[in-house]
């Protein structure tokens, strides 16, 4: 049964992946990238990280996946076509791709990291104990975060301001 | 598809057999099935909203309380015109709502049906001599009930609709 | 073992299944049932008020709310924080809700900025 | 079949997968998506750990992880949406030509 | 297809359904029962009481019909079951079909008319029978140069997601289909995905007034999520879990509502918001963009988007008494026994008719509780359509940004004093536990 | 404090209203009564009396086929025709009586007021819808027909709210 | 039957009259007829080329600051149209029953008229309509074109006398 | 001259609203109308940047006639029927109207039983189409109970009416010379009983819509109309008096029997949507003061009508009546040349002044004031079609 669900997911998320760079159109690419992080997250689920993998469809479908199309839908029709690439640079991104795959099962097989196993005696992590580690061990790390949000959505305001907003705000009276 | 896999085995014998039973299946569910379908719409017209001329205020005004046309499914709430399977031709078709009115009736989904209501929808009524009305909507859309007044009472719309009833009760269903 | 939790949310994915089954077989039986008329194309039109459609129907419009949008992806990820504090609300010495006050009170201060920010409708 | 080196070789496609897409790409979008994925095989990676030490510390780090992208992903569509009104444009290299 | 008689009547309808169930019928018995017995013969099966359930057994059921009981014990324990009929789709869509007749009826009452009333001989009660019915039979019209797949799939979507929601909630100690560990969060996720559905579909309709609408969908539940996930941030804190039947069962000694009250008014406010219900209808406001994201459904697609909305209706409802109106708990109002001396007769029949072994008078009292609460929270959110316009929305999004958040967060603060000045909470005057 | 005393007012208003009288006509049950026969002409003063203007009624023996009520009509909505009838009567030589197409008529009653014999009346009849334009064409015999009357609700006012009966 | 008061008021308001019409006479000596003066209403006929200096005057020095209605009625054995303008006074309490009738011709082979929305912005809708119901061109109008007609409307004008209705 | 450069200038700014054609791009038309349940018989297309409305042209004339046209072909009676289908609703007033036109044409008075009939028949159409525009607002604003009530309430004033006249809505009650027919017996107390039920369903009303805070954050201070462009713009009945100008046919130039009654009239100073939606509710109070008046001072007998030939001619010469109608002043300038038949008739109606602030108010807002705005200005397109 896991491994079947582990297969799934799998196929699911790579798919839904590579969808994500290659479907023509961008919204598409969008929801594609939605389908993707979900399956991270029921990667999540597997690995008994439930919490993280709420976290992960609540901020990635909920609230990423929304906001790329949303900017999807405001960009204008004819830009959301993707345009194609040169053939050499297809290439070139597959070649680089695939090498670093090679490289990286390379290191997989020749480490130890395969045999590594997940211990089953041991019981899953729980909420608190993630609750317990963020407010204690983590409390600095936490108002940094706050700080990096904060600047973030303070920036990210500024930016999308409007320059025409002067002559936008008065409506002609 | 059951077609295309029993046909290049043995076209002959299974073929017919199978096309028996379907053949007994269809009566068998159609005319239950049909039954149900037609009393789905017979308790739920939802018309469209589309106000030509003056009879809108007795069309607005049958859903009131008093005459409350939710008694017989009749909806009026409906924004688009998607959703609704009956327009009631609300008097006047003037020859600028014209296109319009035929829009709406080729822009909704079948199964669908009109009603004229008052004298201009049916005739033109008054304005019969009027450069810019047309002389009933029958010209443009097909008609299943005509509901003569100016403006019909509610009532008369309703009993309008008991017939457009019983003509869909005795309608194929498609 | 890895992938006992995963059970539990099991049931979720049974629902959805149901969800799935019954709306494509409501769809599939409407298919049946309905009769499909293609005479013409004005049908197909979108619908707009019984015009003819001007423009796109899918235009780059844009209402001028865009800043909340980018404000709830941030404060979204704010709330996950706040309820893993919640849940271990209980089990933690009480000193520990002082850096989630300092988390909350930064979050404040940005989402008071941003809510001006946004309040000032000119965020495309 | 249910091991950490399969998590990880799972993720190791995903990043190769966003490498492609950075490298290929020119459409700005495309390229927060690639950074997207490859964001997500790494948080994958590090819980696939988490849960194999077993420490609660990884997914501490991927719900930190999380949150910097989320604040990342607003950030940088703010500055695609600046760059399309400058440019009417959402491909990077249609800026560069731009700017000469 | 055939003609109709011309003597069409309800007494014929009810015969025709009748001559159809009797048609089914047959065509089982020849077909499934074959593949019963093979079932029965070749297959391993389950474990019933002891016994491995053979087909002796199975005819010895038909004998004593009072030994299927254990079988049922077996079948209403297992997954499937509570996701497809109890706790989960089902009763779920029970509860919505019934949410939508007494909304017609009591707003009917409210606004001194009468209502559907002949659709089925008494009071219109097959009224939504009628509407499935044509709908189903309607013709679905896909516009020209809509997006083909997200149009068809984001209405499907739509009702499994809502179902998804559903499968979270407890109706009982122990009778909900998923208990998951971080339930709450997981209903949060998956309604997080309502304004992705709706932004998608109202794009795939290739129109104006759907994508008007499809964007105000997006604005408002975006509005409103964050109010609505920092409204039950108390509850979380007094539970000490993220688990919604924890969190039902911390209320045992008070509701949560009279902690928070303002905390259960923003929830119930944002549910409406949620839910796109009148107050906040904005995104089907007809007077304004037609129907909304709504203008290009037609037929079956309709229905299904208002199917899943009743159903998220139920969910939402359901939240609400298990966050704040104290889940099941009631007075005990059912007997221990459904029949007294039922279980000590030896009349087999009777011992069916009491359900011995089924019957849990707690929790058939928690299953009656929760229904009567679901149903008050429901009434409550009907009468609020009936009493208020549509709101803008502007005044939506200051209201969702600037006021509920605000009011959420006092509501935390005092909660926090009130712990911390140790009268409720662990070693509190009022422990939790 | 305003606003939540608003609200307050509106539920207590609603939900006060649960408890109200239903007002619906339930119509194919319950018919309406009006006043009188239906809208008919006073020889002696001159001017009309009240009542229901509905579907016409005409008295053979009193119409003389004096073309004045279609001639009234002309100016309005060109409803009535005059056409040949079998009968005889000896105060009308031509044999010809007023035909009303309903689906014209405006129900004004103008015709009424013209008709210097007193012989068309209008009636409570309302219930004219059909399903061909044909059917809504009334000859002179079909409108020599008494509809039968048997509204008897109207509207009651009592502590409870306004309802038929 | 009529009262003392009402009396009175009848006598106020032809006083009124008197006033308004004699001050406009004076202004514009022969270019302005009095055509009638009756309770509460008068109507005075200009030549067309004053109009608007009329309708100025009329504004800043009376009072009168909308128009009641505006129309035109056509004249085919003269060969004019008649342009009337109904004015009314919504600041002036004297004025509030009182309606003037300025009107003025034009011929019927080349109607133009002055427009005078600059003076009364509310006559914006009356002269489009009036120009689409008699063809009478409003120099200085903004929107001299089809207003309740259809858009694929190409007979003549149909409020002009020689446009017939069918079967009448 | 540079004074009136300026006040022109002014002008121009009050009836156009030209987009820069730069923003143009950014824009998406929007038609509302004909089948739109946000506006009946009329379209508007509007121009959106994002929420804002930054342009409106109207689009009149879906149920355009030709009214004006056939009273030319038609003699002074058979006029009435088609004269009162414009405003069906508020058919006693149109035809009140029209009436009084042609008596000072002719130069007869109505006997004082007719005239106060007519009145009384003025008033409860007034009552019954403010009830129905009311319950149209509600629909409008999303509010389905604010549909419902007056809706209901409305039919206890229809039912009067039709005991009276014969018609629910189109009575054709009013001809030159007086009314169709006397009252039914029993007529007076149920006129009484209905009314002062009504009046205590009124305050229900205000409960529900009227004090409901959405409702009020929904319309206060939305579509300000101000004193200065009310009187500028010529606007007319409730939407005038919203605007702080007491200006009311009924009381300024009393016709019939108005200057021997005792009533207010109504206005209020804020100027927005919500006195435009909150005068003709007081109207109609006012109203029922007015009816019970009526009936209170009402002659016990006498005629009602001045018999007129049936194809009177009316003498050379023209005449302008007019009357407070439920949407404001509703005159007719009738023009006769001396045959049986009106040379010209022209229909000034309230709801064709009224819509020129449309756009004026439009311009400017959301998109969700659209219908509190639209529908405050309490035009009936039809009316404004003829
Ligand atoms: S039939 Fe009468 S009420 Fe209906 S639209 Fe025609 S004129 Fe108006
Ligand atoms: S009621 Fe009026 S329209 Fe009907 S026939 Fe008589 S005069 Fe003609
Ligand atoms: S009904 Fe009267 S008016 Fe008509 S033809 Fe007969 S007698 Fe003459």
């Amino acid at each position: 049964m896991a491994d079947a669900m582990f297969i799934g997911l799998s196929i699911l998320t790579i798919g839904s992946a590579i969808i994500s760079l290659e479907s023509r159109e961008l919204l598409y690419g969008g929801i594609a990238l939605a389908v993707s992080l979900l399956g991270i997250a029921g990667f999540f689920v597997i690995l008994d990280a439930t919490f993280v993998a709420m976290f992960q469809i609540a901020v990635y479908v909920g609230a990423v996946a929304v906001l790329v199309i949303f900017t999807v839908m405001l960009v204008r029709s004819p830009n959301t076509v993707t345009k194609r690439e040169t053939v050499k640079r297809k290439i070139s991104g597959i070649i680089l791709s695939l090498a670093f795959l090679a490289l990286f099962g390379a290191f997989i097989g020749n480490s130890a990291v395969s045999q590594f196993s997940f211990s089953d005696a041991v019981p899953a992590v729980d909420i608190k104990e993630i609750g317990r580690e963020l407010l204690t061990y983590y409390s600095p790390v936490l108002i940094v975060l706050a700080f990096t949000l904060a600047g973030a959505i303070i920036g990210a305001l500024a930016l999308a301001r409007r320059e025409d907003i002067e002559e936008k705000n008065e409506p002609a009276k | 598809m059951l077609k295309q896999l029993v046909n290049p085995v043995n076209p002959s014998n299974f073929n017919i057999l199978v096309s028996k039973l379907s053949d007994v299946l269809v009566k068998a569910l159609d005319e239950p099935l049909g039954y149900a379908i037609n009393w789905g719409r017979v308790w739920s017209l939802w018309p469209v909203h589309l106000e030509t001329a003056c009879c809108s205020v007795e069309f607005g005004g049958s859903s009131d309380p008093r005459y409350d046309v939710e008694r017989f499914g009749i909806l009026e709430a409906f924004g688009s015109l998607r959703q609704c399977d009956l327009i009631v031709v609300q008097g006047t078709v003037t020859r600028k709502m014209a296109p319009r009115l035929r829009m709406v009736y080729d822009q909704m989904p079948e199964p669908k049906y009109v009603i004229a209501m008052g004298a201009c929808a049916i005739t033109g009524g008054l304005y019969l001599d009027s450069y810019n009305v047309l002389p009933g909507c029958d010209g443009i859309i097909p008609v299943d009930v005509y509901v003569p007044g100016c403006p019909p009472r509610p009532e008369t719309l309703i009993q309008g609709t008991f017939l457009l009833q019983e003509k869909i009760k005795r309608s194929k269903i498609k | 073992m890895a992938g006992e939790t995963a059970s539990q949310f099991l049931p979720i994915l049974y629902l959805f299944g149901f969800g799935i089954v019954a709306g494509i077989s409501s769809v599939m039986l409407s298919r049946l049932l309905s009769q499909r008329r293609r005479y013409n194309p004005i049908k197909f039109l979108p619908m707009e008020c019984g015009q003819i459609p001007t423009g796109e129907g899918r235009s780059h419009f844009m209402m001028q709310y865009y800043s909340y949008i980018l404000m709830f992806v941030v404060f979204d990820v704010m709330l996950i924080f706040l309820y893993a504090w919640a849940v271990t609300f209980t089990s933690v010495p009480k000193e520990a809700t002082l850096p989630m006050m300092g988390f909350l009170g930064i979050m404040f201060a940005a989402m008071g900025y941003a809510l001006f920010l946004a309040g000032k409708k000119g965020i495309w | 079949m249910n091991q950490p080196s399969d998590f990880i070789i799972v993720a190791a496609v995903l990043i190769s997968i966003g490498i492609y897409g950075i490298v290929v790409k020119r459409n700005a979008l495309r390229l927060i998506i690639s950074i997207e994925l490859i964001a997500n095989a790494v948080n994958l990676v590090i819980v696939a750990f988490s849960r194999m030490l077993p420490n609660s510390q990884g997914q501490v780090f991927v719900l930190f992880s999380i949150a910097i992208s989320a604040a990342e992903v607003a950030v940088g569509l703010g500055i695609m949406i600046i760059a399309y009104r400058f440019y009417k444009d959402i491909d990077v290299t249609e800026y560069k030509n731009l700017k000469n | 297809m055939g003609a109709l008689n011309s003597e069409f009547r309800f007494g014929n309808f009810v015969g025709s359904i009748v001559q159809l169930v009797l048609f089914i019928l047959a065509f089982v018995t020849l077909l499934v029962l074959p593949i019963i017995f093979f079932v029965l013969f070749f297959v391993p099966l389950p474990v019933v009481d002891g016994q491995v359930l053979t087909p002796y057994l199975f005819f010895s059921m038909m004998v004593d019909p009072s030994r299927t009981i254990p079988v049922m014990q077996f079948l209403i324990h297992t997954d499937l079951f509570r996701a497809a009929v109890f706790p989960g789709f089902a009763f779920a869509a029970l509860i919505a079909a019934s949410t939508i007749f007494i909304e017609r009826k009591l707003l009917a009452k409210m606004q001194l008319r009468v209502g559907p009333l002949y659709a089925g001989k008494i009071e219109g009660i097959f009224q939504l029978l009628a509407d499935g019915l044509k709908l189903i039979s309607k013709e679905i019209i896909v516009p020209s140069g809509a997006d083909k797949v997200i149009f068809w799939l984001a209405p499907i979507m739509f009702v499994s997601t809502s179902a998804a929601v559903v499968a979270l909630i407890p109706v009982a100690p122990g009778w909900v289909a998923a208990d998951v560990d971080v339930g709450l969060i997981a209903v949060f996720a998956i309604l997080g995905f309502f304004p992705l559905i709706i932004l998608l579909f109202s794009w795939a309709s290739n129109s104006k007034y759907p994508f008007i609408g499809g964007l105000r969908a997006l604005h408002q539940m975006v509005a409103f999520e964050i109010p609505f996930l920092l409204s039950a941030l108390p509850a979380v804190i007094f539970a000490g879990s993220l688990n919604l039947s924890n969190i039902a069962l911390s209320q045992n000694i008070f509701w949560n509502i009279l902690v928070m009250p303002v905390n259960a008014f923003v929830f119930f406010i944002s549910s409406l918001a949620e839910l796109e219900r009148v107050p906040f209808d904005l995104p089907e406001a007809e007077s304004e963009i037609v129907a909304g994201w709504l203008t290009e459904t037609s037929g079956m697609i309709f229905g299904l988007i208002q199917l899943g909305n009743y159903l998220k209706l139920y969910a939402l409802a359901g939240l609400f008494v298990i966050l704040f109106l104290g889940g099941w708990y009631g007075p005990q109002i059912f007997p221990p026994e459904l029949i007294p001396g039922a279980s000590t007769s030896d009349v087999s029949l009777l011992r069916l008719v009491a359900l011995e072994g089924l019957y849990n008078p707690v929790t058939i009292n928690s299953i009656f509780w929760f229904t009567v609460k679901t149903f008050v929270v429901i009434l409550l959110m009907l009468i609020t359509r009936g009493i208020n316009p549509r709101i803008r929305i502007d005044i939506l999004l200051h209201t969702g940004w600037y006021k509920l958040i605000v009011l959420t967060f006092i509501n935390l603060f005092v909660v926090l004093t009130l712990i911390y000045g140790g009268i409720l909470g662990p070693g509190g005057l009022i422990s939790v536990k | 404090m305003n606003t939540a005393s608003g609200f307050i007012r509106a539920l207590e208003s609603g939900t006060r209203h649960l408890f109200v009288k239903r007002f619906t006509l339930r119509y194919p049950e319950q018919k309406l009564k009006f006043v009188g026969d239906g809208y008919q002409f006073d020889p002696k003063k001159g001017v009309g009396i009240a009542g229901l203007r509905g579907r016409h009624i005409l008295f053979h023996d009193k119409c003389t086929g004096c073309q004045l009520c279609s001639i009234a009509c002309e100016g309005i909505a060109e409803a009535i025709a005059m056409v040949k009838v079998d009968e005889q009567w000896k105060q009308n030589k031509k044999s010809i009586m007023p035909q009303i197409d309903y689906g014209k008529c405006v129900f004004c009653g103008l015709c009424v007021d013209a008709c210097p014999f007193y012989a068309l009346y209008m009636t409570n009849d309302y219930e004219l819808s059909s399903y061909t334009k044909q059917h809504l064409i009334y000859t002179p015999s079909q409108l020599a027909i008494k509809p039968i009357d048997n509204g008897e609700v109207e509207i009651k006012i009592d502590s409870r709210g306004a309802s038929h009966g | 039957m009529e009262r003392k008061s009402e009396i009175e008021l009848k006598k106020k308001s032809l006083l009124l009259s008197k006033d308004i019409l004699n001050s406009v006479v004076e202004k514009f000596g022969e270019k302005v007829n009095v055509i009638y003066d009756k309770r509460n209403r008068s109507k005075i006929m200009v030549d067309p080329e004053i109009i608007v200096e009329t309708s100025i005057f009329l504004r800043d020095n009376h009072g009168f600051d909308h128009v009641e209605s505006a129309s035109g009625t056509d004249y085919p054995k003269e060969d004019q149209i008649e342009i009337n303008y109904h004015l009314g006074s919504y600041v002036n309490p004297d004025l509030f029953p009182y309606v003037l009738v300025l009107s003025t011709k034009t011929s019927r082979s080349d109607p133009k008229s002055n427009s005078l929305i600059n003076i009364f912005p509310s006559v914006e809708y009356f002269e489009r309509e009036t120009y689409e119901m008699l063809g009478v061109y409003f120099i200085g109008h903004p929107r001299n074109e089809r207003f309740l007609l259809p858009e694929d409307w190409a007979d003549i004008p149909p409020l002009r006398k020689d446009f017939r209705l069918k079967g009448r | 001259m540079s004074s009136l450069d300026e006040k022109i200038e002014e002008a121009k700014k009050l009836s156009m609203h030209i987009v820069k054609e730069s923003e143009e791009e950014k824009l998406m038309t929007l038609s509302v109308g004909p089948q739109h349940p946000g506006t009946g018989h009329f379209r508007f297309i509007i121009k959106l940047d994002g929420d804002y409305i930054v342009n409106v042209d109207l689009d009149l004339g879906y149920v355009h006639r030709g009214e004006e046209k056939m009273c030319e072909y038609r003699n002074y009676f058979t006029n009435i029927p088609h004269l009162e289908r414009p405003v069906i609703h508020d058919s006693a007033n149109i035809t009140y109207s029209y009436s009084l036109a042609v008596e000072d044409l002719i130069g007869i008075t109505v006997p004082r039983r007719g005239q106060f009939l007519r009145a009384l028949t003025s008033e409860l159409d007034r009552i019954n189409y403010t009830l129905y525009w009311l319950a149209i607002y509600g629909i409008f604003l999303g509010h389905s109970t604010m549909f419902m009530w007056p809706a209901a309430d409305r039919e206890l004033v229809l039912d009067l009416l039709e005991r009276l006249t014969g018609h629910r809505i189109t009575h054709a009650f009013n001809i030159p010379g007086g009314v169709r027919n006397d009252m039914p017996n029993n007529f007076k107390e149920k006129c009484l009983s209905q009314i002062n039920y009504l009046e205590k369903r009124l305050k229900e009303y205000e409960h529900i819509f009227y004090n409901n805070p959405l409702f009020r954050q929904r319309t206060e201070g939305v579509g300000v109309l101000s004193k200065e462009d009310a009187i500028k713009l010529g606007v007319t009945g409730s939407v005038l008096r919203a605007s702080g100008v007491p200006y009311d046919i009924r009381k300024v130039e009393p016709y019939d029997i108005y200057n021997e009654i005792d009533f207010n009239v109504q206005y209020m100073k804020t100027c927005d949507s919500f006195a435009r939606a909150y005068i003709p509710f007081l109207d109609v109070r006012e109203s029922c003061h007015i009816i019970r008046e009526l009936l209170d001072k009402m002659p016990e007998s006498g005629d009602v009508r001045e018999k007129l030939l049936s194809n009177i001619k009316g003498p050379p010469g023209e005449s302008f009546k007019r009357v407070e109608s439920g949407r404001g002043a509703l005159s007719y300038h009738l023009v006769s040349d001396g045959t049986s038949r009106p040379y010209r008739v022209k229909i000034s109606t309230g709801s064709f002044r009224n819509i020129i602030a449309l756009p004026f108010l439009l311009v400017g807002s959301k998109l969700g004031d659209m219908p509190a705005i639209y529908w405050s200005l309490n035009y009936w397109p039809i009316e404004a079609d003829r």
